[in-house]
């Protein structure tokens, strides 16, 4: 066992499947010599030489679109989006291509790819490096779609991901990469991409979250469990295919539930959560559905006192579960 | 380059079986049985020089909607077509869940193709950096039209293409409409293969109606690609003697004058011409292909008709592999 | 008054608006001699000529960003994307561009422009004509989303929409262009962006429905009328931003909330409208909050069989009715 | 082509108060005083040309993040820029919602620009377009860099501006680096400016170290458009001796030597030995300027620094107009 860093686990992730199996290529910007602006990808270029380890053109809609391609012909690209707020280039390739091509095909052709990029507020970026996405992805079957919230997870989900025959979107809380540690074991291991892990149990409501604003998550149950509120706490972790079962269980054992994001609140992926609650639950709910997200701005505003207005965080996130217990 | 006389022969019948296939095609149409098809009538020649140009079936395939010759040449069945017409059960492309003409053909090494146009240019420079990256000695050619060559997605999959060398050829079908836009409202080149100076890539311009020339210059392409000296871009000059697919009306945007004129130089008459000048072709012989071409459109369609429509738990999935 | 088709009223807003206001211009693919591929701009090209009616180069994304360009300049740029299921290489210029524009410039940059696009199914479009789309842009704070499902509604919203200030996405469904038919006065009118409207009043459930779905929705609700069922139906006309009051006041009156779209069900349009109602009316709740959408396949395949069993229709509604009145 | 001497000395004096406010930036940065800086360095000579190639406040432009240098010239105060640095209220891109560096100055004809590199392009094309439909005299000049030419959005914003002939420029700041990534790996060619055969446009290659060159090559460029003859693709080679950001430590990926040997094409240093040599610039002048970038410097950061942060309320919105 050793404490690692949320970038550490990612790039050991990396670093072991790319050494596993030699389909296994990584391609984006600045991936190469540079290591990734994250550091993501450091000494990946010098180990597995140009060949592997690919700057791409700058570019992401062929990012995706060449990795499609390398999939089909049967590698296991991992393409780096910078950062998820540029992602939207690549949309078309994502949802029409490789998203689709399962199904369309008949299950003749597969796209083993993942697709990862760095998400999330809180680090200054401001209105173009903060952007979360996961909500256009959730919203397109055939693609899976993954965040995690601590590096054992991390490590674990991205080495599923790249084994997994279906494109998987694995969004990184970027705040988190530095900010959250945790243990992982020195052997190879996985952590199977689908079931959302209750990661703290409790009685008097349920609280779903993934990616930082689960890490928070668990700091607000920590303020509350001292008032005497027990919170049980979700990681939804795998976004997509939803872990139904795992969420109607909770609720249905303590009655409340409250989903928490940092991307904007409408259409968000609360949203989801909320409505099969409200459709799967509702015998069993207690009180109001309740979700705590970003407010229906664009983004995060750079200058901090309005990106803290922004974001969501511990005390926010405390003070939501207070209301909801004592409803 | 040389051809024989077997080969110049089998070219002819893939143009001649392309083209009894495609117009039993638009008579299905007419008597309402089929509700679309998209037709590679006049871009024969193009697709069939292109076809051959590869080692079918070795190579890597990304073709577009149009390419109906192209795929007959690798393989694909006139009863594998027509049950995409009707949209029966057993259709290989995509179990009769995309409309016709979506082409993949797995066993043919042609991927899966949507709707939105350019999106297989890039694939195809995947496909080609994997080939690359894995040292094999293949090819992977795509098709598209000189309208779609207007979007950001071409552009993207030709520069990766160059930048990293790769055995990547991309035929363009310029026939001068995408639906009904001319070509100088695409671009202010006169010659898509121009733009090869963009990226650093051989460019060839080739009439597109002539099938031994398409072939030479695809061939020539293949070629260098496997020598490694990388992609190039083969614009073939071509014309769509009919409308744009079975929901196009084309009298609103060019004249009968035009297409008139075009009919003229209809790829299979003008190689039909050459090779009986050539002596190659002969009577009985040309009448025994015209027969074998509408004996198997024939069967195709029958087989077809009677075929079931797919189940409905055809629909249902699987989703994820 | 007078009958008119889906198609005809949008033909008629488009021709009235460029008579109204010289700065509006049409431009798309095909949109010029050809009148478009559904001949939404017919005989605008003989009208108002090439310089205001642009047959596009074959790329959404940069019709829309020439769009943005020509908005900022001050004029009226009204796009049109031949099907929805095209949208998707314009979405960075959308979502990244069209929608932060005002914000991000502090209110200084105004973006007055209408996305038009026909999405839907039922057509024998197979994967990749007739998606629906609206809900990767209900998410995206800026944006205005409006789906018209009468003739009425569609002349008068997108009369609003050409004078709106703000990018306004037109998802028009297709299947109804010329199915559906109806009255249009004679003279100027418009319909205001935001109000849903109740279009049928009830008691027993609310049925929230646009587009094509409420149309159907309708029929379903006279099939319930005759066994005894009052259904309310809601026309929510305009997605974004929502106008909760109507919902919820809905919901509070019959207790019962039922939300019909053709999009897949997963993060779809009614997974906020099931959130809303889950936090904001859930004290007048009777009964669970249930969806009616397509299944979470790619999109409604080609083959008639599958697309049958792929696009809700007026008697799965109903059916879906029924057993929301008898919970 | 001809120039006052009053003109280049302004010329000059642009390119300082540029480097000395963009030097300060760095140095607020090193002080952990403000996050993020990216910086104009190097490119002063290219963009002080290019905008004074304009009409400014009457043509209007599209930037990209690294155009200090151009945005003072267009009429920015360093007090605006030096706001945007520290987040403060009163910045008036973006009422500091956005990072430092996102231009957008109604005032002057600049648009609103935003991260994702290549979206102002179909932006500058839109502009164009709508500038020819109203028929007034203006062009619109978009700037970005040369990695960011792999965008498909430029080749689709290039190629509207080529079908259309519209008065439209675009002036790519090739520094031969996009982040770390050299040249060689966004294009096969040896110049962005060879691209422009692609669309049937005017391309130029030209010496971004060297203002007058610059401003001669943007001025032919704008006098085309304004004549009806369209648009241009202008390449200045230049170079970045800086890191791409301060978040950036450009030591992985191109060597001090490198660095050290661009240093002596420094353009302000290249510029000041010509102006001296011509008799121009004087020591009295050159001491004068220098004084007054540095005051302005002075004057922009303690302006900042005492300015208050944006009231909470203004990240509320309004989202709508
Ligand atoms: C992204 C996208 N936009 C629009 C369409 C609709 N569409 C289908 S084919 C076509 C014209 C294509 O023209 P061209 O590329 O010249 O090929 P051709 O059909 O002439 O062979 C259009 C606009 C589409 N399929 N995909
Ligand atoms: C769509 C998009 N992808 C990635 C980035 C991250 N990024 C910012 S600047 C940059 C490099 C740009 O290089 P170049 O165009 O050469 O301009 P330079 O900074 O060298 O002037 C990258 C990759 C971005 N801003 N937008
Ligand atoms: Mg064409
Ligand atoms: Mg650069």
């Amino acid at each position: 066992m050793a404490e690692v860093t949320l970038i550490e686990a990612i790039r050991q992730a990396m670093d072991e499947e790319l050494a596993r199996d030699d389909r296994v290529f990584i391609t984006g910007e600045d991936v190469g010599p540079r290591g990734g602006v994250f550091r993501a990808t450091l000494g990946l270029f010098d180990k597995y030489g140009p060949q592997r380890i690919i700057d791409s053109p700058l570019a992401e809609l062929s990012i995706v679109g060449v990795g499609i391609g390398a999939a089909l012909y049967g590698l296991r690209p991992i393409c780096e989006i910078q950062f998820a707020d540029f992602i939207h280039p690549a949309f078309n390739q994502i949802v029409s291509e490789a998203a689709k091509m399962y199904y369309r095909s008949g299950g003749e052709w597969t796209v083993p790819m993942v697709i990862r990029a760095p998400y999330g507020g809180g680090i200054g970026g401001g209105l173009y490096h903060s952007q979360s996405v996961e909500a256009f992805f959730t919203h397109v079957p055939g693609l899976k779609v993954v965040i995690p919230s601590n590096p054992y997870d991390a490590k674990g989900l991205l080495k599923s991901a790249v084994r997994d025959p279906n494109p998987v979107m694995f969004f990184e809380p970027k705040k988190g990469y530095r900010l959250i540690k945790g243990e992982i074991p020195d052997g190879e291991y996985t952590v199977p991409i689908g079931p959302a892990n209750v990661s703290r149990a409790g009685n008097d409501l349920s609280v779903f979250a993934y990616g930082i604003m689960h890490y928070y998550t668990l700091q607000a149950a920590e303020m509350v469990a001292a008032e005497g509120i027990s919170a049980e706490v979700v990681d939804l972790r795998t976004l997509l295919p939803v872990d139904k079962e795992t969420i109607i269980a909770s609720v249905k054992k303590t009655g409340k539930a409250l989903i928490v994001h940092e991307d904007n609140l409408t259409g968000g992926y609360g949203a989801e959560v909320a409505a099969i609650i409200a459709e799967e639950a509702f015998t069993a709910l207690d009180a109001p559905v309740k979700r705590l997200a970003a407010p229906d701005v664009p983004a995060a505003p750079f200058s901090h006192p309005m990106q803290d207005w922004f974001m969501p965080n511990p005390q926010k996130i405390a003070a939501a579960m207070r209301e909801l217990a004592n409803y | 380059m040389e051809w024989t006389k077997e080969l110049q022969l089998e070219m002819y019948l893939q143009m001649l079986r392309s083209r009894r296939l495609d117009e039993r095609s638009w008579v299905l149409h007419r008597q309402g049985k089929i509700a679309f098809h998209i037709s590679a009538i006049g871009h024969e020649a193009t697709q069939v020089g292109a076809a051959y140009g590869l080692r079918r079936g070795h190579d890597w395939v990304a073709p577009y909607y149009r390419d109906l010759a192209l795929m007959l040449c690798l393989g694909l069945t006139p009863r594998e077509f027509a049950l995409g017409l009707f949209g029966k059960s057993g259709e290989p492309s995509s179990l009769a869940r995309q409309m016709p003409s979506h082409w993949g053909l797995k066993r043919a090494n042609v991927i899966s193709t949507s709707s939105p146009v350019a999106t297989q240019v890039s694939h195809a420079a995947g496909l080609a950096l994997a080939i690359k990256l894995r040292g094999d000695d293949r090819v992977a050619l795509t098709t598209i039209g000189e309208g779609s060559t207007s979007q950001g997605e071409w552009y993207e999959g030709l520069n990766w293409a160059a930048v990293h060398r790769l055995p990547f050829i991309c035929v363009v079908q310029n026939n001068t409409y995408a639906i009904s836009v001319p070509q100088k409202l695409q671009m202010a080149v006169p010659n898509v293969a121009d733009r090869a100076a963009a990226f650093g890539m051989t460019g060839v311009v080739v009439d597109g109606n002539d099938v031994l020339a398409v072939h030479r210059a695809v061939k020539e392409a293949a070629d260098r690609a496997r020598r490694g000296d990388g992609p190039t871009l083969v614009e073939a000059k071509t014309y769509r003697p009919v409308p744009h697919s079975s929901d196009d009306d084309d009298r609103s945007y060019r004249t009968r004058e035009e297409v008139e004129e075009w009919k003229k130089r209809d790829p299979i008459s003008l190689f039909k011409s050459y090779l009986e000048m050539q002596g190659i072709l002969t009577n009985t012989i040309s009448e025994e292909m015209e027969s074998h071409a509408m004996a198997e459109a024939d069967d195709a369609v029958k087989f077809a008709e009677e075929a079931p429509y797919p189940d409905v738990e055809v629909a249902k999935g699987p989703v994820y592999a």
